[in-house]
């Protein structure tokens, strides 16, 4: 059984437009996907109707086998915002990794124990008094994981996680995440980021899903990638 | 209402027919009132759905002076008496109220957060305020976002919902006001490298403001003259 | 709790205008006391943002839902600067949201001015010693003070021979109604000066 | 004469410890140079101390024949900032563009003109009215910059100009750039789009500058960018 399966899901505000039609995709347990398009082509769309937060317009999404419904958050999906600030809201970065363990009314022992587990698999060890507002951007990022991670998720959905890392940040954050046994989904323009981290990648442009596929095939397709206002990345042009 | 109308005068003028209107005190004036709000209304093209709490609130005057003033009784809900002079008086606060909130609607409703800020820096408040004022109209709605966005954060971890959010509230509103401090920190450098504080000429009154501005003066003292002689 | 157009009569209003240009004129002059006033301007209208935008969020407090109000915080973190600040936010509302209103924009500014400022003087004299208990006073304070200001100055408007036992009512159904704002004030207060304090004094150093 | 010139100058805030130290290098007119480091490495304190915010604390800074004194501002230095939105104060798109001439105390005439014609090189033309925050990401970067150009800078600091792009919104913005004829200094992560832009590499790290020379040169030395914490961008690696 899929972990997560969409058919025929229409996306976007009811009093809206439509973001994306017809979209149809599963992912399996521990699959990592890539999500690719243009700004405005709804990726973060996707994410909060996967996420609970958006309705969908039309279609089913079923997750973990049940179906998901607008406003009903489970635990087992977590997602990662695109600004960390907006998700880091607690004092220090402890309490703040702590916060969706101690909401799933976990023991005490168990919640410092998932956390101190959190803070390690995300390099985080050691800064667990710091106010999240003097964390790097890199720091604050995988707090942001971390936080998601307390709650051991089934599936993660990441948008944008390498945006505005530096290379060593983000060499460590490909690290971190082609660790962890989770299921995710990731947004990115890093492309190369992308083809280190998702054997699979999805392509979403003017309203519709335009590929699904092995990501060396669909990044590597420079007249599919030129259409969509993509351009194939440096590593595969030369290759 | 005339486009070409700016912002200065426009503010000015809401005020002068606000205070006029307040001043309205004879029952005889209701219906001239009543056309005076209609004549806005259409002229603003007002949408209804702003117009619900201040219709409610004066119901609610309307009401509440006639449940509990007077003693000649005009009609019963029950067996609760209705009195006129409440009903009189309700009516009047009711009517004042919305005439003036249909002309402000009128006069500054489609306003842009610019022409606002324009309007008052031309009425020469101290440009503290007129600064303060831009500031907020250009980031309210950034704010707005921000915070609607950690509270989703929060509930997607699990976040308790009711009066139990009302401490995870703080911490938003405390992690919001530590971004605003450092967000304060970058534009302040921002504003001075692009030359802030240099003065802003002020335009001067041109004749169609001070048309206007007549206009409106006129209406107010034509409001109380008509009012007294009522 | 913003008085309306229209229900007080047109000398109070215009009071109203003259004592709120007074104090405005008074914290003014006491910011350019300040070491670097222009500096100020960028963190209060930051700030002020915070707290309009805040303030738009409706809060469930069973059996309703209410707005919250923050004088008392704004006062706490704004010092004198909260004067202008909370007219600037009155304006607004009136114009954008038609919350309150424009004759009465000065009897609003005393409303929720004094609060802020009597909040400011509260917490410089106790928030040092008894932090926690001076933001709960700061907090559910203000809101009370704004309540008895309001109520005050609604009774005053209102015609003369009004009966004093209906009078006594609707003031307290007006407080009890209040009453879940004033405790969630001083919660929220409580709550966001202890964690300013521990990871952001400078906050609260400019007050 | 050069533009920009810096003699063995410290950086970092007075009651801190020191970010940068001994810097000194030339900058000519209408030169673009490209500054590489680790985040935290101290481009922005650079940025901030050349711009005249922040005062140095040691050695000399001087442009375009005279010494920078913190606190005193030049309209022929322009800086854009990372985030766009700390820099677009004003209400509207042609309000903000128009902030910088209008406080130079320029004729209202001159003032507009030279607004149009910021907002056509920035390709903005047609978005004057827009309220700021109804901008697109892309957008709102181009309005940073047509608000610097508008002052006629002799010198552009740009911070991370390409951060959070997408592809087509990342080639238009070195479309914009490399048109202008103004000198320019680029902070960035993203070395492809340095490569493009810039015939020469600053690299900062650990307090002090690494290497100054060409980008081909600097940005190939395997062995350089690793020591550093960067990798050689992928169109290099295999050239």
């Amino acid at each position: 059984m899929s972990l997560l399966s969409l058919s025929d899901v229409g996306i976007g505000w009811q009093d809206g437009p439509p973001v994306l039609e017809h979209l149809g995709f599963d992912m399996a347990t521990s699959e990592r996907v890539g999500l690719v398009g243009p700004n405005g082509a709804g990726k973060s769309s996707l994410f909060q109707t996967i996420a609970a937060i958006l309705p969908t317009r039309a279609g089913q999404i079923s997750f973990d086998g049940t179906p998901v419904r607008a406003g009903r958050f489970n635990p087992k999906l977590a997602m990662v915002f695109q600004n960390a600030d907006d998700q880091l809201f607690c004092p220090t970065l402890a309490e703040d990794v702590a916060y969706g363990a101690r909401n799933l009314g976990l023991p005490a022992p168990e919640v410092a124990a998932r956390t101190t587990q959190a803070l390690a698999e995300c390099g985080l060890t050691g800064l667990e008094d710091q106010p999240v507002h003097k964390l790097s951007g890199g720091e604050k990022r995988r707090a942001c994981i971390a936080g998601a991670l307390v709650m051991r998720p089934a599936l993660l959905l990441l948008d944008e996680p390498s945006a505005a890392l530096d290379l060593r940040q983000r060499r460590n954050m490909i690290d971190l995440l082609s660790k962890l046994p989770t299921a995710m989904m990731i947004a990115s323009h890093d492309l190369e980021f992308l083809l280190e981290l998702c054997p699979r990648i999805l392509l979403i442009d003017q309203g519709r899903l335009c590929a699904d596929g092995a990501a060396h095939d669909i990044l590597s397709d420079a007249a599919l990638m030129a259409q969509h206002g993509q351009e194939v990345p440096a590593s595969l042009a030369r290759g | 209402m005339p486009d070409s109308i700016g912002p200065r005068a426009r503010i000015l003028a809401s005020l002068v027919l606000a205070f006029a209107v307040s001043a309205v005190n004879s029952v005889a004036m209701l219906p001239v009132l009543a056309l005076l709000a209609g004549a806005a209304l259409w002229l603003g093209r007002a949408p209804w759905r702003r117009f619900r709490a201040p219709v409610a609130l004066a119901l609610a005057f309307v009401l509440g002076l006639g449940l509990s003033l007077g003693d000649s009784t005009v009609l019963r809900l029950g067996p609760v008496p209705l009195y006129a002079e409440g009903l009189q008086a309700g009516a009047m606060i009711a009517v004042r109220m919305l005439t003036i909130v249909a002309l402000v609607w009128a006069l500054l409703g489609r306003l842009s957060p610019l022409q606002l800020a324009q309007g008052l820096r031309g009425l020469h408040l101290p440009a503290l305020i007129t600064d303060m004022t831009m500031l907020t109209l250009r980031y309210l709605n950034e704010v707005r976002a921000e915070l609607a966005r950690a509270e989703l954060a929060r509930r997607l971890r699990a976040g308790p919902t009711g009066w139990r959010a009302l401490p995870d509230r703080a911490l938003i509103l405390a992690a919001s006001l530590i971004r605003a401090q450092d967000r304060a920190e970058r534009l302040w450098a921002a504003m001075r490298l692009r030359g802030h504080g240099a003065s802003h000429p002020v335009a001067g009154i041109g004749m169609g403001e001070l048309a206007a501005l007549a206009l409106a003066v006129a209406c107010a003292a034509a409001l109380i003259w008509l009012d007294r002689a009522a | 709790m913003h008085l309306a157009d229209g229900i007080v009569p047109v000398g109070m209003a215009l009071a109203g205008y003259g004592a709120s240009a007074g104090l405005t004129a008074l914290a003014l002059s006491r910011i350019n006391r300040l070491p670097d006033p222009g500096a100020g301007l960028p963190r209060a209208a930051m700030l002020v943002t915070v707290f309009f935008a805040a303030s738009l969020i409706a809060i469930p407090v069973p059996p309703a839902s209410v707005h919250l109000m923050l004088a008392g915080l704004m006062g706490i973190c704004l010092g004198w600067y909260a004067m202008p600040a909370i007219l600037v936010g009155l304006f607004l509302q009136a114009v954008m949201f038609g919350h309150g209103g424009l004759t009465t924009l000065g009897l609003n500014g005393l409303i929720f001015g004094l609060p802020a400022l009597a909040a400011y003087g509260l917490w410089a004299r106790m928030g040092q010693r008894w932090p926690d208990l001076a933001a709960a006073l700061a907090g559910g304070g203000a809101v009370l003070l704004a309540l008895g200001l309001f109520a005050a100055l609604v009774l005053l408007g209102l015609p003369p021979q009004l009966d004093a036992g209906a009078e006594r009512l609707a003031l307290a159904a007006l407080v009890l109604a209040h009453l879940p704002l004033v405790l969630a004030e001083a919660v929220i207060v409580v709550v966001l000066l202890r964690v300013l304090r521990r990871v952001e004094p400078r906050l609260l150093a400019h007050a």
